[in-house]
């Protein structure tokens, strides 16, 4: 399945839209599949992914919960092993804080603990990081990628594009294992071209976004940006970057940044996330692992400052990953 | 919205009388429960069983009286840790259930799950769990399911009173009536959370009280006397059903063992407050009707007890025999 | 343990009648409020605060009533997010309050908080709390804190109506119940979980038969009135100190604002229903009754509010002057 | 500080009881200390940690609490930033996923959301992993060390010894900070050599616990002992191992590792955490970053298997990282 089809016509719209429109062709396709959460439906959703679906498909296929994460969590646990399909969205993958006793110990683990007797074919989803817009805070725009990637039982996926963002979303519904769809908070309201009507895009690749001979700039969700803006930038320098989006975070798909690496022989992992114990910290274990040879300096890591989200504009901006310390990061890695 | 003064009706549909067969398979259910955790026991110290065993006797009368008023085409149940005797008395043979508790492959949970996670959806028993109050929001999808299903089916959801200090408690019965659900919240009170009574964990002594904010008929029942649960679980399950309402039943019960294998119950409780329990025991109780009404001799029931016995050994050498699962079934299952 | 049945009664300890300088300072603290929230929604439209700003016009009888009787010396708050109009009323300057919400370095917390995490020991405000229920386990911590502390302290505890859909709501109740907490638990009902009514999110329309199942005294009062909610915190606070126990009050108001500033609550609500409230104008219902009981004259009314915004004008004034952080302070207090 | 002053004095107990001689040191020390947990006295600890401790100290200074984690972590926070110095106890770690909104989002977050004005010198601590028992099974044998490890504003420190147990407990009491202490649940009653009275070991340097030339492996708590066994095995090839033990996970202390990989050119992490964004993932990402150019071969990695904890006996032992993989995997480090 190819991420983007060049035959296939498209359309531009934002991420949220994208993903609306998953959620639509998966609701009329199939009505197994159910949505859940905090105003979700008579409100629209407040990042707007489920906008008109209550008024489509009625209250009783999308359905607004009250403050109970944990809960509702566990509710779409039990009408997974009864065959439905539910789609839980986290107003905020913060709150699923709450939920983590539903997520690790139900969710991921009834599969197994089963012997394979009974399935959990649900949809964990919604926006992480600190976006869409600025002044989230501490409590509401944290990345928490790795907790859910760490999980044996899950599926962890996180798109980069607007067309990703509706053929990971319609698989991920249509797969019959847990996956934790997160969202990229900063690209919600960005645009970008959209496949028309029916295309899925797999759970279990990684995508090359850029080729590149000179290093290897490796992201995920919303961090692949940068590392296109990046490269766009090395190039005024000289320097060929590739971009791979890692998309497939578990099973981790190393293939693509494997590729790269073997050609450019210098990588460098930009994320939103807190560095220390970090998504891009698997990432660079798995190229020690599989890249030792190939290196020519290095892996760099440039990933979001390890504090709680700071409040003041420019407190906040220094927290995130930044464009200017990933070009010189990348510049150093190249010339090491 | 209900209010809470709602008590259970008796609806029309609820059936009159039982067959002398029926008290027999009862009687014979709770023998088989109590001869099971004594083998069991023995078995986990001859080391066969290890980890975690969880003993249900003296509480027998509670699971064989409520599932035998079960609809068992359409109805499932949603258990706590504590679930030899609810998968006994669901019709999982007890072979399967020695086999999981000795690591066998032919276990109910192919030896993955363990004492504590045993799964049968085909009779319609969707888990244990380790989780204290885990069960109870998966219990509320599974309602949200069978709604949305033929049949008019109920879900039983079993957990003990230490699970009404979980927040996840009172969130799902909070969904469960807000949502109409044929969901059966049945609290086991055994007196003790792990070792702590009652008195040191709860604010209110009176269970019921505990779940009087949700707008839910809620009723204690003596949970010795098996007639008393079967006769209550008949009239409130046909009102659910009826009415597409959940509601909650404290069941006043006590167990006899420890918490768990290694516990020593007389370090926090003493004989004389076991010692009225141990006069109303659930078998004595049944058994005592049925001579006193002529139904069974005191032989027949030395003879019943002797046969279940001899059943469950030769189950219980068959599991011994099983296969444990080979060194490549420790990555079945994880994922589809 | 005790029972549900418990009502609060008026200890001894309790002080009669209010001087006409009491009434001013609330009028004044009303005023100050609804002025300062009207100023930060502005300053938001404005672009100088971002993220979230949750207005508590229309609640202010709440705060200011309940507040007035603390003990300032030895009480504490634990707040939600909504929490502006608790700083004021706790004493914290309005500056430091703006600051904050400017992101500067002078702002209650350093700008490291923001709109939903003010801090200000000094003045007995522990906290905002951006979690829907984040706070009532703390705050039952600093009742535990309190209880070991002499002076009789109290805690009192701010959510709103939606925190009773949070299994951490119930579990602090019971926790609270059973240690005998000098806690007072208050539900802000506004009648909205951010989009969600009442009836939509609640299984019982009276909240304090939510809060029932803790053996805990419950009462609901008129909170459009300062008057009555300053009588029945003073008296309500002198049985918890006295009797060193825990007690849940709903306060029943109204939002004028949406949930949050991008929130358009006519998008579900009407202005029907908001007609009453507004009515009952918290400001409006004092002003009346001072203007009546001719300790103030519509003019001398009308100067106060000009006084006050001048004086807040002032003081954003001077925030919005105030420095923002340092860059290197990004890392400051991660850890000690 | 030294880790073993080879002047001090010495006893040979477990783990628990040198974790209950910290427990007791603390308390008699300082009145501000105090434990919070689930049967942590009148039962007296289900792994024997608070034993006696009850009786010692009387039930306000040692408190049994329901089954209520999310809250009770709440009411440490609460406590905390009072001035207590509250240590909960998790009866196992698995059970903080249901905490994990407290510890994320306030616990960790407090000092910094409020701009350095509280503070959270508060400890949770708690056996994780498979042990000490057998069989625990899949939700209750996780080693969960990287959620903990990833979240700023927390230390995170682990034992590998039983003297350090004790000093680092007594160091993490008294720092102000908060700090997860997460106990290996495998060496809970392993004996060993525990200095006599009062020391503190700190909470930021990792230790060598060997010296070696050829290979390093490294661990962190219940690995610790695979590598020590390692490196014995590995002397019979020939082949010279020196084991540093991280200890310090948040912040992570590189400083040994990385001055024996100077030596040694070689290394291998051995976790009982899943390998996946596991712990062990950070090591060798800080090894890429600060010892590339001393490494001859990638650094490797034994890790716990990735499936949840199986129940049957063959399958559970071989999930564990396994003695023979370590030495064939060193071995194979070495030659490459
Ligand atoms: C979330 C969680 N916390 C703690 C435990 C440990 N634990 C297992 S059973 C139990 C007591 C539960 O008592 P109750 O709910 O009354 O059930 P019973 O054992 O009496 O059947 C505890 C504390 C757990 N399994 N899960
Ligand atoms: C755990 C959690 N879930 C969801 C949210 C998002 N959220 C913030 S406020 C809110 C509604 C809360 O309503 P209520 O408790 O009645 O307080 P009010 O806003 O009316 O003052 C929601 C859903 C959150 N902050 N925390
Ligand atoms: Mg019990
Ligand atoms: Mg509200």
């Amino acid at each position: 399945m190819a991420t983007t089809a060049p035959a296939m016509k498209t359309k531009k719209m934002s991420m949220h839209e994208a993903l609306n429109q998953a959620l639509r062709e998966e609701l009329s396709r199939d009505e197994k599949v159910v949505i859940l959460g905090e105003e979700v439906g008579l409100y629209n959703g407040v990042h707007y992914v489920t906008r008109g679906l209550y008024q489509e498909f009625g209250k009783d296929r999308v359905i607004d919960t009250p403050i109970s994460e944990e809960s509702f969590v566990g509710v779409g646990v039990g009408m997974a092993i009864m065959g439905f399909r539910p789609v839980v969205e986290m107003m905020r993958m913060d709150f699923s804080l709450r939920a983590m006793d539903q997520i690790y110990n139900h969710m991921a683990k009834i599969h197994y603990m089963s012997g394979g007797h009974l399935k959990v074919p649900m949809v964990l989803r919604g926006p992480e990081g600190p976006g869409p817009n600025p002044g989230l805070t501490a409590q509401h725009g944290q990345q928490l990628t790795a907790l859910f990637a760490h999980c044996p039982g899950l599926r962890v996926v996180t798109p980069a594009t607007q067309h990703d963002a509706k053929g990971m979303l319609k698989a991920a519904i249509r797969s019959d294992d847990p996956v934790v769809f997160l969202e990229p908070g900063p690209l919600n309201n960005k645009q970008g071209e959209v496949g028309e009507g029916e295309y899925l895009v797999p759970l279990d690749r990684a995508d090359t976004k850029r080729e590149g001979g000179d290093i290897t700039l490796i992201g995920y969700g919303a961090s692949v940006a940068l590392c296109l803006q990046a490269a766009r930038e090395l190039e005024h320098d000289g320097l060929s970057a590739a971009v791979i989006d890692m998309r497939c975070l578990r099973p981790l798909d190393m293939q693509p940044a494997l590729a790269s690496v073997a050609k450019t022989g210098r990588a460098l992992i930009v994320e939103y996330a807190w560095q220390s114990y970090g998504p891009g910290a698997e990432i660079v274990a798995r190229l020690m692992q599989d890249a030792f040879w190939d290196l020519d300096a290095p892996v760099g890591r440039v990933s979001g400052k390890e504090t709680p989200l700071p409040y003041a504009a420019n407190l906040e901006e220094l927290s995130k990953p930044q464009l200017d310390e990933i070009v010189a990061k990348a510049k150093e890695i190249a010339a090491a | 919205m209900s209010t809470t003064s709602e008590s259970i009706p008796t609806p029309a549909a609820a059936r009159p009388g039982r067959s002398s067969a029926q008290w027999k398979r009862m009687l014979r259910m709770m023998i088989t429960i109590r001869e099971f955790e004594h083998l069991g026991e023995q078995e986990f110290r001859n080391g066969l069983i290890r980890g975690y065993y969880h003993s249900y006797a003296g509480q027998e009368a509670v699971g064989v009286g409520m599932l035998e008023a079960l609809d068992p085409s359409h109805d499932y149940i949603v258990d706590h840790y504590r679930d030899h005797g609810h998968c006994l008395a669901m019709g999982i043979d007890a072979e399967q259930v020695f086999a999981e508790l000795f690591g066998r492959r032919t276990g109910v949970s192919k030896g993955k799950g363990g004492s504590m996670h045993m799964y049968s959806p085909d009779k319609h028993f969707l888990g244990g769990d380790g989780i204290v109050g885990g069960g109870i929001s998966v219990a509320a999808g599974v309602g949200m399911a069978l709604k949305r299903m033929p049949g008019k089916g109920l879900c039983v959801c079993f957990f003990g009173d230490g699970a009404l200090d979980t927040g996840t408690f009172h969130e799902s019965l909070n969904l469960a009536s807000l949502w109409d659900l044929p969901v059966v919240f049945v609290c086991i009170n055994n007196q003790y959370s792990m070792g702590t009574s009652l008195q040191r964990h709860s604010s209110l002594s009176q269970l019921v009280d505990r779940a009087s904010g949700y707008g839910m008929p809620t009723e204690q029942i003596d949970g010795q006397d098996v007639g008393a649960v079967y006769s209550a679980s008949e009239r409130i399950f046909a009102a659910v059903r009826e009415r597409q309402r959940p509601c909650f039943i404290e069941a006043l019960t006590y167990r006899y063992q420890g918490h768990g294998i290694h516990d020593k119950p007389l370090n926090y409780r003493t004989t004389e407050e076991e010692e009225p329990w141990r006069r109303r025991d659930p078998i004595r109780l049944l058994s005592e009707k049925l001579i006193e009404e002529r139904q069974m001799t005191p032989a027949q029931i030395e003879k019943m007890r002797q046969e279940v016995t001899a059943e469950l050994e030769a189950k219980a050498e068959r599991a011994r025999q099983a296969p444990a699962p080979e060194a490549r079934e420790l990555f079945d299952d994880v994922m589809i």
